[in-house]
């Protein structure tokens, strides 16, 4: 459903990859490995479609992603569940809220402020949101930041469940997420080379 | 026991529950008496007619939006000291109060003005210098409003509170150097010939009087509204501190 | 749309959010003038009009980083941006939530305060009009000044630098409207201009902020 | 009902902004005490502990 | 203490710094008078001198959220509050540091803009001097304003609100110093209150500012 | 070197821990554990001195502490060495600055803008500020947020390090580090408890 190839992508206008190539079908999630700086942020940014490809192509997103990065997008002055049904809202889906809260174990936490909730549990929220976008294709890096195996574990298993539901996921993590259906995909390979020519913008000047 | 009994929030909430009632009566009879002998039973004055009245309203409002500010400068600083939550929290249920007050004084004169110095407003250091006294009251209350942690909150306008009080000492001789006024002099003064004359100033004394006890009475009620507030926002952390 | 909306009122209502401040804040610009030129009320009257559009203007201007930056920051434009909304709808609805809580009240206050500076009398009609027709304008405009800054930490200033400039032919108008209302000459021509640039404005700015906010975005 | 002479409007329009003003502190204070109190209780059945 | 000060500066200096930005401002705003007032040279050349200091004011007040947010967002003042560094120090400095990328950038420019708005010659003097003697408490009571509203997301505008009426003292004396100077009278005394104001807000203000920061760091 | 006894902490007036007892030699480094929301970050705070204790008391830790949390105190528009020559200044620690950028191989990155570096990369420089603080007790939270697994053995390597020069460290982390000298310190147990006062500041009004 989600076919990436020969994707090459630049970050503050030096290529990071190139040569990527995969496809992700329904019920799989792709597991990017990679160190520290190897691009992978890059990659799912320009896979959801915030920053353009400088080459290749993504096809099957258009109205499919669903992208969770290092910020969560809460409204510290919204309680949990105004922050839910805000985008329930905006993404046109209804219900689930309930179904989500209770995924992540929210629901003695529905009615605090996002504000208030520690570094674990405003995560936790965050990935609810995931589940009230009634998007198909979830794009998340490193969602498990500050996550303890509990929660991981509901992680794991809410991703499990969209996998069922013939969802898929594209995710960048450092850790082990026993996930199945989970596909590992090493990114180191693609970094761009001095040598390939990628048309980033400061080709130009090269 | 000594006076800071009452700075339990419990104790306080009981007691106040008890006497304010006391203070809103008092406030009630004292303004009637002073209004309605003041408006119907005294007699215009000779240069100002009949708009003399308004000093009956006039005079206890600006008394009283000088006073609700040194009132909550106090609070502020037995907070700082002896953090006792109701002090604090007194200071931010006396500020709309204090508001309210300069607003009437603000209104009042301006009205006055219209007639006696034929424009609603001038820049004469005493309005201005209410006007700056205003200003503090709106940045004291947004500040409240802004802080979520309440304790926080309750340090920051105390420190706000002392360090304002400062700068409008300050503004009120600035204002006082910059411009010079038409406004009458303190006329409540002891010495007898430049007071007013005793028709107006009996009256006066009873709505005072009135404005002060209802001042008091708005004071308590509103504290126990927060600490009310205060205690529901407790019980409400806590329980979900421990679900 | 509507959720976008009623979330932005919900937020500026709340505490912190801000409402009122933009209001408070006129006022005092409005007072701090007679201290710098100063008390002479003749010569307060003359520049009443002009300093009420100005200090609605700064106002204005002030409660502008609130409008993206927040959202930019936790990430919320990031989700916005992959969302079934356009993003010229969603810009646009953020203007007129901003207008809501801070062009309008400004409107209504901006009578009252002439009173403090003693405004002609029968400026305060053309006064308060030219306000009404010209504040939408400074709050879509606004908006592309925030999509243009918004990835800048702290771009307050910049963003009204950028602004400001942008600001002028409505001010022009206006402030024109306002002062021939006070020497009691027909008004009509500057309101009819100023409501054309507002017209306008409205139409046409936010592909121009939609675009700004998207090259950010990447 | 005193002739206030050609006064009359002034010392009334003071005396209404007043009334009006003072009236609306009042109530607000009551609405809001009554709100808070109301909430408190609901809140204290809930949470029935050893306070 | 030297180092926090470097800093300062360089950050203030590198892309995005916003270095200068105040100064622009300040010319947006004075340019904008003559349209928002009318281009009558008499009636400029009267309120001259207060449009100046009210512009510098404004200037000063946009960039103080700089002040402590940004090293707030970061946790850099997590650190320095553990740091050998006592906060009175590090706000003093920063404070100063404030006053040299805005304030005296400010001053410098004063005259410049007084010509625009053809300021009586006789004025540029002490115009220029009382903006000398007044803009650093300016920058050490926004310092104050900074570090209580510092916890706040986009507390701009809020930080403005409390901060104006603080400035008011400054104001006026600093303003009465300068028309004073346009009219040839003697102008020492407003400029003895000036410093004298700026002295004890110097001197005592950290402390304040201190206190809050530690409040708003818990 | 430090120790805590019956220290009682709160987050946004409500009491979260209590109780809670420890002590960390030279040498020694403390592992706090616990679900999200346990009240990590709140004691870890609150020994560094950031905020107030509600009772119990610490002791030595007077001008000892370092510490990093959730965010890094970095500067986006210095580069890495310039972020940590500052640090060096304020601490008034002279030298060390090229081992720290060694032990966190940041050498390459050297002279890259802070807010140009990946989110490991941050994360890396931000815990590479400890090295120049000279502060003999680090109190880190989360600090492997983000960091892939080599780089997590250089940081293991570097608290290590410290820990053999003398120091100690405590610690809040949902992974295994594989530390020496490192004890666990699981803090559910110490969870304030309802009946229990401990004088937070919501006391007054139960
Ligand atoms: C907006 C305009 C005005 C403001 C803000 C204002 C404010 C004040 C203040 C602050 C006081 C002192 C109260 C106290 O310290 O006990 C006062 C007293 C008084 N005002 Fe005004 N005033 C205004 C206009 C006027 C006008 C127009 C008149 C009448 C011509 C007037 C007559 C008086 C009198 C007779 C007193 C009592 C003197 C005294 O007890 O100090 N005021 N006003
Ligand atoms: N501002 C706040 N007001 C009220 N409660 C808060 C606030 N911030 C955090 N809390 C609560 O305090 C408790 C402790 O939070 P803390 O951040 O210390 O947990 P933590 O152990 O660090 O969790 P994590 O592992 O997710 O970081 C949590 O239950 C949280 O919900
Ligand atoms: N604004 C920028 N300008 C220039 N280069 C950048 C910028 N941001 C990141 N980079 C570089 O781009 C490369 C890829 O960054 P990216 O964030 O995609 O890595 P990552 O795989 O997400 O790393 P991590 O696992 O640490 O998050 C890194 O080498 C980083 O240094
Ligand atoms: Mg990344
Ligand atoms: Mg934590």
């Amino acid at each position: 459903m989600l076919s990436v190839t020969d994707l090459a992508v630049a970050r503050g206008g030096v290529p990071v990859l190139s040569g990527v190539t995969f496809a992700v079908e329904r019920g799989q999630a792709l597991v990017l490995r990679g160190p520290n700086g190897s691009g992978k942020t890059t990659l799912l940014r320009c896979v959801a479609g915030l920053q353009p490809a400088i080459s290749g192509d993504i096809s099957g997103v258009e109205d499919q992603i669903a992208y969770a990065g290092h910020s969560d997008g809460l409204k510290s002055m919204l309680n949990v569940r105004e922050n839910l049904e805000f985008w329930a809202d905006v993404f046109g889906f209804k219900g689930g809220i309930d179904a989500a809260l209770d995924a992540f174990d929210l629901v003695p936490l529905a009615d605090r402020y996002a504000g208030q909730l520690s570094a674990g549990q405003k995560r936790r929220l965050g990935l609810a949101r995931l589940m009230v976008t009634g998007r198909s294709i979830w794009i998340l890096d490193e969602p498990t930041v500050s996550l303890d195996t509990a929660s991981v574990q509901l992680f794991a298993a809410a991703v499990g469940q969209h996998l069922k539901a013939g969802g898929a996921a594209v995710l960048a993590t450092h850790i082990a997420l026993g996930l199945d259906g989970a596909r590992d995909f090493d990114v180191t390979p693609y970094r761009a080379r001095l040598d390939v020519r990628v048309g980033s913008s400061d080709e130009a000047f090269l | 026991m000594s006076i800071w009994e009452y700075a339990n929030p419990v104790k306080f909430l009981r007691v106040s529950e008890r006497v304010t009632p006391w203070f809103a009566w008092g406030a009630g009879l004292c303004l009637i008496v002073g209004l309605v002998w003041g408006f119907f039973f005294t007699p215009d004055d000779f240069r100002q007619g009949s708009t003399v009245k308004i000093i009956y309203i006039h005079v206890p409002s600006a008394f009283l939006a000088i006073n609700a500010w040194i009132m909550m400068l106090v609070a502020s600083l037995i907070w700082l000291v002896r953090r006792h939550h109701v002090s604090a929290l007194a200071a931010k249920a006396a500020a709309p109060v204090g508001l309210v007050m300069t607003l009437i004084a603000l209104f009042t004169g301006a009205i006055w003005g219209q007639p006696m110095w034929g424009t609603w407003w001038v820049w004469d250091p005493r309005l201005t210098s209410f006007l700056i006294l205003f200003l503090f009251y709106i940045g004291y209350m947004a500040l409240w409003a802004a802080i979520e942690d309440p304790d926080t909150a309750a340090d920051l306008t105390s420190v706000l509170c002392m360090v304002g009080s400062v700068f409008a000492l300050l503004s009120r001789y600035a204002v006082l150097f910059w411009n010079q006024g038409l406004h009458q002099g303190a006329s409540l003064s002891l010495d007898e010939e430049k007071n007013v004359a005793d028709v107006f100033y009996q009256p006066l004394l009873f709505s005072i009087a009135g404005f002060v006890l209802l001042f008091l009475a708005l004071v308590l009620y509103r504290t126990g509204t927060e600490i009310r507030l205060r205690r529901t926002r407790a019980l409400i952390a806590r329980e979900v501190q421990h679900a | 749309m509507k959720a976008l909306l009623l979330r932005d009122l919900r937020l500026a209502f709340r505490a912190g959010g801000g409402f009122g401040l933009a209001l408070a804040f006129f006022l005092i610009v409005v007072v701090l003038v007679p201290f710098s030129v100063g008390p002479q009320s003749d010569l307060l009257g003359q520049i009443a009009a002009g300093v009420l559009w100005l200090g609605a203007l700064l106002a204005c201007l002030l409660s502008l980083d609130r409008v993206l930056a927040l959202d930019w920051e936790d990430g919320t434009l990031d989700v916005l941006a992959t969302s079934p909304l356009p993003l010229e709808a969603a810009l646009s609805v953020k203007a007129l939530a901003h207008w809501l809580t801070t062009g309008l009240p400004l409107v209504l206050a901006a009578p009252i305060l002439g009173v403090l500076l003693n405004l002609p009398s029968p400026a305060f009609g053309p006064l308060t009009l030219s306000l009404l027709l010209g504040t939408p304008a400074l709050s879509v405009i606004g908006t592309f000044g925030a999509a243009l800054t918004v990835g800048l930490k702290r771009g307050g200033l910049l963003l009204s630098m950028l602004v400001l400039p942008l600001y002028v032919p409505s001010l022009i108008f206006g402030a024109e409207a306002a002062r021939r209302g006070a020497e009691g000459v027909a008004t009509d021509t500057p309101l009819l201009f100023l409501a054309g640039i507002t017209a306008g404005v409205v139409a046409l700015m936010p592909f121009a902020s939609a675009a700004a906010l998207r090259i950010n975005l990447r | 009902m005193p002739d206030l002479g050609k006064y009359a409007d002034t010392v009334l329009s003071a005396y209404a902004v007043t009334i009006a003003l003072m009236l609306g502190i009042v109530v607000l204070s009551l609405i809001k005490g009554r709100r808070v109190r109301a909430q408190l209780q609901s809140v204290e059945e809930r949470t029935k502990h050893g306070d």
